[in-house]
């Protein structure tokens, strides 16, 4: 049995007791899944498995506070469940966690720049294949293959857990893990490779085109504040409507610092940015820095404290400067 | 000056005097730096007007002065947020800026010669006195008119000043009630839709108004509907957050009724045909 | 919200290098349309300056007021005009013009042109002031019912004191003891040394009749072989959870006085000494017994001794043993057992080892005088090297450090002075009411001088020796004031907390509870409003340090005078200008 | 604007009121040589200070953010410099990233007492500020050097292809 | 309508310069992969091929503009207190080139409100009229394309003053509005009447591509019809995060809000894009929202677009098929398809 029948299997058993199941179907066209909220058996043969499964359906589970849920993961998904349940913010008892090991998912944005590449529009896709290691994409009638490897989410080259790491029902084979991992991520690479003033001038490039529709929080699953962010509020008045580069990076760097200790580098900010503004190199920098000075990781231990809701009398890595 | 009119340029006023209503409504009476403009101004009774506080943002409230007087505009303010609180911290001699007239008015020409009920209920008596005193002023062009107002206590009455004179007028019949017993309370106690349907006017040839807060409201209606009155013999307000003020900013509609331009007041007739989003 | 502050501004602290004039025509001129009135004064704390700020506040134009002077470390009790207007300082002495020097390094002559920087950095926090007080919120606590009960914690001389003061100023008292019997370590002394009139014999302790006054009083409630298990809750609303036997009971009560005692040190320290180990090594408490019963005698062969040595500061004011503290009350008891033994024991002589007499209560140098010149006790300063017996005696022997010889006394009994220790338990008391102690378990006031018997946990407090060594009438002295502060905290129909204290916007907050997790006082709770969590701040016990409101994230949770719109209007005014 | 005429630069403090507030109040009382360019805002204790402020206030343009608080294990509210201790840290170690400095940013413990060793920490901070001199705002970014960097940047969202 | 011209892909440039010279001119560029309206700079190649990211929107309605600034002070011997408002309507003359015909038609929707009789809004009208629109009919259609489904078309002129056709080695120009036949006088425009059944075929082509619209003429009854069906509502929204970026992308959206900002006792006004998909965008100070869930809001946003806009306005409906909210929706919620279920679902 394939996973994804497998999945159907198991949700179908499990539906009767849940509000609704959260996964993924397919979308307005061939490149594009969609998420799906199964409420009733019909529903559950939309359910799609496998490298167009880009969202992360875990943002969905604090509006369901207080109904008993379902939630079809990936593995990176699920460390986002475990930070909310670390959290408070959802209720064990509340969610049934559905998975199956992860073969990686693409990253559209790569896949259209392959296309413009061969002269295509990606708007203009008719068909997607996936097998094994090559994508292949057809768009105007003309078929353009594409290794995983360079059209992967970048979270899926260095990818820890293709497998859940809180799952209820996990089916079938797990996912093997990513052999012969880069090194460091490349983004922050090319970041560390700049000059200081450099990194000033390239987010003065990117951020000057934001157009300030906060897709990066609301597709978030930590940004569990939404409705009430500060970035829209005036009591307490931290940012204007003033359409600046200083106001906008200044949102970036409300969201980075409120995740730090807290962000599972799901991607899902730079995935919805709609301006295709490398937000996510922020949390990438900033939970490196996370894990130098304390070890420490989200997402992977329900049990775990976030690292600056806590402290040590002696710290172990903060070397503080004398005068 | 030659610059087209500006609908989002507020005027600037004077505050001529505050009247502390209670602890948390503050009456103020403004009035155009510009007399010019203020000569020239005119409104309907009902129609609304943005106070500004330039600085913290502005916010709408109906002009609650007739226009029968137009010595000042009145605006009574509720504080709930941050304009609301920062115009309670302003007092005579202060500036702000108005942008009025905004908004539709009651249907005067309607009600004339009809008896008319005024059933207001906390700051909600503010939209039903510019109405009240235009009709005082004008009395001989209507029937019999009866005033109840209710609050939930003594302390909680706007337009306190004022009472005795509405209690005290022959021509008019006026009926203060409050939720509970209070000490020295001189006039009815209960809920103003028990009152009403104490009081039981008669609904042939009779407008209902009624402005107040939306429990209060909803049960008026069913008490003004017991009493025979058709859908179109009510008349009230609405409140919705607006930022322009002139029908373009996309906040206050209900379906296709801006409450800014085609508001705020509607007849309970009017309001039924608008979907079902207050 | 401020609207209509009142800027003033305080010559003394200006003057001469700034004119108060000038700066406060450059208030009127950039911030005027906030400030109705800005005055300069020649000083304003003092009595007229403080009249001439009250009398445009009673006028009624402000609803707050500037103080543009002194640091607000300085005359934080000089500055308060009542709940009608907020009240903040801009500190133009200590940062402007006291530390205030030309880039060579010189100081600017006092009349001459105002160096450029010196303006910028006065006009900077002139502004500065302003913003932050614009946005500042009026607070307005509104706090539940109070329950005044005192619950006292210690049925010793320190507690019963507390206790009856409380209730004969009108409060019920629980008074909690976990022995059998009331009376602490008082109970144990024959007598006391003198405590009143003429200061020259030792006297009763008066512990019985005291005993009977808290026993026969109606408004205490004595509970004994009871401990406190749990306190929950804040000021005026606690509720203690006491534990007897095998029953728990909780009750409620408004505050805590701790009067928990202190306890001998034991054998550690008495070792050295040969206690426990030979029958005629005594400690002080067991000396005291023997005199209480009237009936001093050997332990060894019941005989009387002749020949007493007491010991001092034994595990007192000693390093090696983590004890450099002086146990303060040793030298007086020494003193008062050594006059007792020689009206016990008229042919008896005594030896005193001391380090240093420490006598400075009243009357209490003349009294350890006494002992020496009039009951013949001999003091030798130095420390006791050894003790051991020989012939049926204890050699006793030690350094004159004063006639700088090697002495040995051969005596009948030798008693140690022991030193205090913190009370059993009391770190673990500690925690459960979250107060803090010091390294040898004695409980921590919140400021010596300023908050002698509050504790940082807000409405407990402390007497006696818990806090540290104290004797008799000191302990009583605190039992006192720790009453009286009880008793202010419930002067008021409604406790006025500090206005300095966190609030929840509760349409804002979700429920997160990272406020919960950072508040180092445990005054953020969880509740229910309207089936959703939200975080409520008991009021009564925030210390306003605001780690709540930086860790918040939707910053639902603001800490007054400090809220991140205040802060933030001083960053825009630095950096717009 | 005049403010910023001449030499002196924008350096923002954050104080603890119980420690740092007063050993700025001591080195004042005590006339010690300070440099002027430091404005302090007073907070209660350096655990109210959000990372967020310091970075507003860089990033909206100054030359450099001074923290200090009680000493760890002084702190008069216990625990409230722990928690800064850890936010500041993984705030000075985000600034880079951003374009900023972290040579802008220190944080540091005076006590009410330590007049002597305030005057330090604000002499040599404000000599660390002015060797770095007047910041530029992302705003301000020379047009040579963006152009420079957008042209590294070649499609896609990538930071750098 | 003046006669068609014809300009060569090589002359664009000059033609762009001359502009230039008059007037800002936003065009279309790359910009860290997404297509942006930039003002022209001769260094950077225009991208005229697919529909730019974000449309010209900004050109005439910003993201961000004051509307007056403020001053409070004191005055006279007494020390009256003072307030001056200072409002600034002008508009810098501007050329937007080589939008879709989409991006320009979004304004149509604009001036029926922005321009309305009773209200009419000086910033808006002053920006409107120094703005002239050079937009481009498309030559290839996207799987997001639904213009024909609203009325429209790849190649429909309304709102725009200058159409641009791609044919063989350049495009055709013509003028489509009494504004735009200035803007032909340019001496790299040539006659282009020999073109001119070629950009007649690229039209048809790409309106060919879209195929058949289905028939949403009811959808003003249908939206209405459904408005307390709520169980609808939640299916529509589920997926929908609540973000702002299909409103913020919209050429059709025009809501804003309006703030003050300032220090002290001066500082500015200033309207600027809501979106209401923003839970916010409705809150009351009283802490009641009558659009409390984004199922509420997205009824707001389709209703408003396909139901009480051509309601109140000749059936005209307020949004111009560029399918953008389509494309860069995080989670692809489709429009088109929330307006056919909801059509189905009324037709029962």
């Amino acid at each position: 049995m394939s996973r994804l029948d497998a999945l159907k299997t198991r949700i179908k058993e499990a539906l009767p007791g849940l509000e609704c199941v959260i996964g993924w179907q397919k979308g307005y066209d061939a490149l594009h899944n969609t998420p799906l909220f199964i409420r009733g058996e019909a529903d559950v043969d939309k359910l799609e498995w496998g490298a167009l499964n880009v969202h992360n359906p875990a943002v969905y589970l604090p509006s369901f506070a207080g109904k008993k849920v379902g939630v079809v993961v990936k593995g990176c998904d699920s460390r986002s469940v475990v930070e909310l349940l670390q959290e408070k913010l959802i209720d064990r008892d509340n969610v049934v966690i559905f998975s199956a090991g992860c073969d990686g998912v693409v990253d559209i944005a790569k896949v259209r720049a392959k296309l413009a590449a061969a002269g295509l529009n990606a708007g203009n896709a008719e068909k997607v294949a996936v097998d094994g290691k090559t994508v292949t994409v057809t768009a105007a009638g003309k078929a353009v293959s594409m290794p995983m490897a360079e059209v992967a989410a970048d979270k899926c080259l260095r990818c820890q857990f293709p497998n859940a790491v809180l799952a209820d029902a996990f089916v079938g084979d797990p996912a093997p893990q990513v052999q012969a991992a880069p090194a460091a991520d490349a983004d922050l690479a090319a970041l560390d490779a700049m000059s200081v003033p450099e990194r000033m001038a390239f987010w003065r490039y990117h951020m000057d085109r934001c157009i300030r529709c906060y897709a990066c929080r609301n597709a978030c699953p930590m940004c569990v504040c939404r409705d009430h962010c500060i970035a829209q509020s005036r009591e307490p008045h931290w940012l204007s409507q003033e359409d600046s580069v200083t106001e906008k990076l200044m949102f970036q760097v409300v969201h980075a610092m409120h995740l730090a200790g807290r962000c599972t580098e799901c991607g899902e900010c730079q995935r919805a940015c709609p301006m295709d503004i490398p937000v996510l190199a922020l949390k990438k920098h900033l939970n490196r820095t996370i894990h130098d000075l304390f070890d420490y990781q989200a997402g992977v231990d329900v049990a775990a404290i976030p690292p600056l809701l806590q402290f040590k009398l002696e710290e172990d890595n903060i070397k503080e400067r004398s005068w | 000056m030659t610059d087209p009119f500006n609908p989002y340029l507020p005027e600037v006023a004077t505050i001529l005097e505050t009247v502390q209503e209670t602890h948390n409504i503050k009456t103020f009476r403004v009035r155009f730096d510009d007399e010019a403009k203020m000569k020239a101004f005119t409104f309907e009774p009902g129609q609304v007007g943005q106070l500004s506080a330039p600085g913290i943002g502005e916010s709408t409230f109906v002009i609650n002065s007739p226009p029968t007087r137009m010595d000042y505009l009145q605006f009574s303010v509720m504080r709930a947020g941050e304009v609301t609180a920062k115009l309670h911290t302003l007092t005579a001699g202060d500036k702000v800026g108005v942008r009025a007239p905004l908004g539709n008015s009651f249907p005067v020409a309607d009600m004339k010669g009809k008896d008319i009920v005024f059933v207001g209920g906390g700051i909600g008596m503010a939209p039903l006195r510019t109405l009240f005193l235009y009709m005082l002023d004008n009395r001989a062009d209507f029937g019999k008119i009866r005033l109840l107002y209710g609050a939930r206590s003594p302390q909680d009455m706007a337009f306190s000043a004022e009472l005795p004179e509405w209690t005290g007028r022959s021509d008019i019949e006026t009926t203060l009630t409050i939720d509970r017993e209070a000490e020295g309370w001189q006039h009815k106690v209960g809920l103003i839709p028990n009152v009403l349907l104490e009081m039981a006017p008669a609904a042939d040839n009779c407008v209902a108004i009624t402005c107040g807060p939306p429990i209060m409201i909803k049960f008026t209606l069913e008490a003004l509907k017991k009493l025979g009155f058709a859908d179109e013999q009510i008349v009230t307000t609405l409140e919705k957050r607006m930022k322009c003020g002139i029908g373009i900013c996309g906040r206050c509609n209900i379906g296709t009724s801006y409450v800014c331009v085609d508001g705020p007041v509607y007849t309970y007739a009017q309001l039924k045909q608008l979907p079902n989003e207050l | 919200m401020a609207e209509k502050i009142g800027v003033y501004i305080d010559e003394s602290s200006v003057a001469p290098l700034l004119n108060a004039e000038e700066l406060a025509a450059y208030v009127k001129e950039k911030c005027g349309g906030a400030c109705p009135i800005v005055k300069a004064h020649k000083r304003l704390s003092s009595p007229d300056g403080v009249a001439m700020i009250k009398a445009d506040v009673d006028a009624g134009e402000l609803d707050a007021v500037l103080i543009c002077g002194t640091s607000p470390r300085v005359d934080w009790d000089v500055f308060t005009f009542g709940d009608k207007v907020l009240v903040d300082r801009v500190n133009l002495r200590e940062f402007v013009t006291l530390s205030y020097k030309n880039p060579d390094g010189s100081s600017v002559a006092a009349g001459g042109p105002i160096p450029a920087e010196l303006r910028s950095m006065v006009q900077d926090y002139l502004r500065m002031g302003v913003v932050k007080m614009q946005k500042m919120n009026r607070p307005n606590p509104e706090l539940p019912e109070t329950n005044r009960t005192i619950l006292v914690l210690g049925g010793g001389f320190t507690g019963m004191n507390a206790a009856l003061a409380a209730a004969g100023a009108g409060a019920e008292v629980i008074l909690v003891e976990k022995s059998d019997k009331l009376g602490g370590r008082a109970a144990g002394l024959y007598k006391t040394f003198p405590m009143n009139y003429p200061y020259l014999e030792a006297t009763d302790t008066g512990i019985d009749r005291l005993i009977g006054l808290v026993t026969g009083n109606s408004r205490i409630k004595v509970r004994l072989n009871t401990t406190l298990k749990l306190l929950a809750g804040a000021p005026a609303m606690y509720e203690a959870t006491l534990a007897s036997g095998g029953n728990e009971e909780k009750v409620p009560v408004g505050s805590v006085v701790l009067a928990a005692g202190w306890t001998p040190m034991e054998t550690e320290a008495l070792a050295p000494f040969g206690y426990g180990k030979f029958k005629n090594v005594v400690t002080s408490a067991e000396f005291e017994a023997m005199v209480k019963a009237g009936d001093i005698k050997r332990p060894s062969d019941g005989k009387e001794p002749k020949t007493v040595v007491f010991i001092q500061c034994v595990g007192s004011r000693d390093k090696s043993l983590d004890r450099p503290y002086c146990s303060g009350f040793c030298c007086m008891y020494t003193a008062k057992q050594a006059i007792l033994t020689k009206d016990h024991i008229p042919d008896s002589q005594s030896y005193v080892f001391y380090m240093d007499i420490r006598s400075p209560g009243k009357m209490y140098d003349e009294f350890t005088r006494r002992a020496m010149e009039e009951y013949g006790a001999r003091y030798i300063r130095g420390r006791v090297a050894m003790v051991y017996p020989k012939d049926g005696k204890m050699i006793v022997r030690g350094a004159d450090t004063l006639a700088g010889t090697q002495v040995e006394v051969e005596a009948d009994l030798v008693v140690l002075a022991a030193g205090a220790e913190a009370a059993k338990g009391a770190p673990q008391l500690a925690e459960k009411l979250r107060i803090s102690y010091d390294k040898y378990g004695f409980f921590m006031e919140s400021h010596p001088k300023l908050k002698p018997v509050e504790t940082n946990t807000a409405g407990v407090y402390l007497a006696g020796s818990c806090q540290g060594p104290k004797d008799i009438p000191q302990s009583v002295g605190q039992g006192s004031a720790a009453a009286a502060k009880v008793l202010a905290l419930f002067s008021k129909d409604m406790l006025e907390s500090d206005p300095q204290i966190s609030r929840v916007d509760i349409k804002r907050c979700v429920g997160c509870g990272k406020c919960i997790m950072t508040c180092p006082f445990k005054a953020i709770k969880e509740v229910e409003f309207r089936g959703q969590k939200k975080a409520e701040v008991i009021e009564t016990v925030c210390q306003g340090c605001g780690i709540c409101t930086s860790t918040c994230p939707q910053g639902a949770i603001q800490l007054s005078h400090f809220t991140d719109n205040q802060i933030l209007a001083e960053v825009n005014a630095l950096c717009q200008s | 604007m005049p403010v910023l005429t001449g030499k002196e630069l924008r350096i923002v403090g954050f104080l603890c009121n119980w420690c740092s507030y007063g050993g700025a109040d001591t080195a004042g009382v005590g006339r010690f040589n300070q440099p002027t360019d430091l404005r302090i805002i007073r907070v209660p204790c350096s655990g109210r200070i959000d990372p967020l402020f310091i970075a507003k206030t860089l990033i909206n343009g100054a030359d450099g953010v001074l923290v200090s608080g009680c000493h760890p294990r002084d702190c008069h509210y216990a625990e409230g410099n722990f928690y800064a201790r850890r936010r500041l840290e993984v705030l000075k170690r985000f600034l880079p990233i951003l374009g900023i400095d972290p040579a802008r940013f220190d944080y540091t413990w005076v006590s009410a007492s330590e007049g002597q060793r305030w005057q330090k920490v604000v002499t040599v901070f404000t000599e660390q500020i002015h060797a770095l001199g007047p910041a530029t705002r992302h705003e301000n970014v020379s047009p040579e050097l963006l152009a420079k960097v957008a042209s590294a940047i070649q499609g896609g969202n990538r930071v750098a292809a | 309508m003046a006669a068609v011209k014809y300009i060569p892909r090589e002359k664009l440039p000059e033609w762009l310069k001359a502009l230039a010279a008059q007037s800002r001119v936003l065009v279309p560029v790359e910009e860290g992969g997404s297509v942006v309206f930039r003002q022209y700079d001769p260094a950077r190649a225009p991208v005229f091929g697919s529909d730019a990211t974000a449309p010209p929107k900004g050109a005439v309605f910003p993201a961000c503009q004051e509307l007056f600034s403020y001053a409070y002070g004191k005055e006279g011997e007494d020390n009256a207190p003072t307030l001056k408002l200072d409002p600034k309507t002008e508009a810098q003359p501007t050329v937007v080139f080589g939008s879709k015909p989409c991006g320009a038609r979004g304004f149509l929707i604009f001036d029926r409100v922005y321009m309305g009789k009773k209200f009419p809004d000086p910033y808006y009208i002053a920006a409107r009229e120094a703005t002239v629109f050079v937009t481009m009919a498309c030559a290839t259609v996207e799987n997001t394309c639904f213009c024909h489904w609203v009325g429209s078309g790849p190649a429909d002129a309304a709102g725009s003053d200058v159409l641009l056709t791609p044919v063989e080695g350049g495009y055709t120009v013509e003028a489509v509005s009494e504004k735009g036949a200035k803007f032909l006088d340019n001496p790299a425009l040539t006659d282009g009447a020999a073109k001119a059944a070629e950009a007649e075929a690229v039209k048809k082509a790409s309106r060919d591509a879209l195929g058949e619209a289905p028939d949403i003429a009811s959808s003003p009854a249908a939206l209405l019809s459904l408005f307390d069906d709520m169980e609808f509502w939640r299916d529509q929204s589920d997926k929908c995060v609540s973000c702002g970026a299909c409103t913020y992308l919209c050429p059709t959206c025009y809501c804003f809000s309006i703030t003050d900002e300032g220090t002290g006792t001066a500082g500015r006004r200033m309207r600027s894009w809501d979106a209401c998909m923003h839970f916010q965008f409705t809150l009351e100070a009283s802490g009641h929202n009558p659009r409390p869930t984004k199922a509420h809001r997205l009824k707001n946003r389709v209703g408003h677009k396909f139901s009480y806009y051509p309601t109140l306005h000749d059936g005209l409906i307020a949004c111009c098929g560029c399918g953008r909210c389509v494309k860069s929706c995080p989670v692809s919620v489709d429009i088109r398809e929330i307006v056919q279920n909801a059509v189905a679902k009324a037709k029962g």
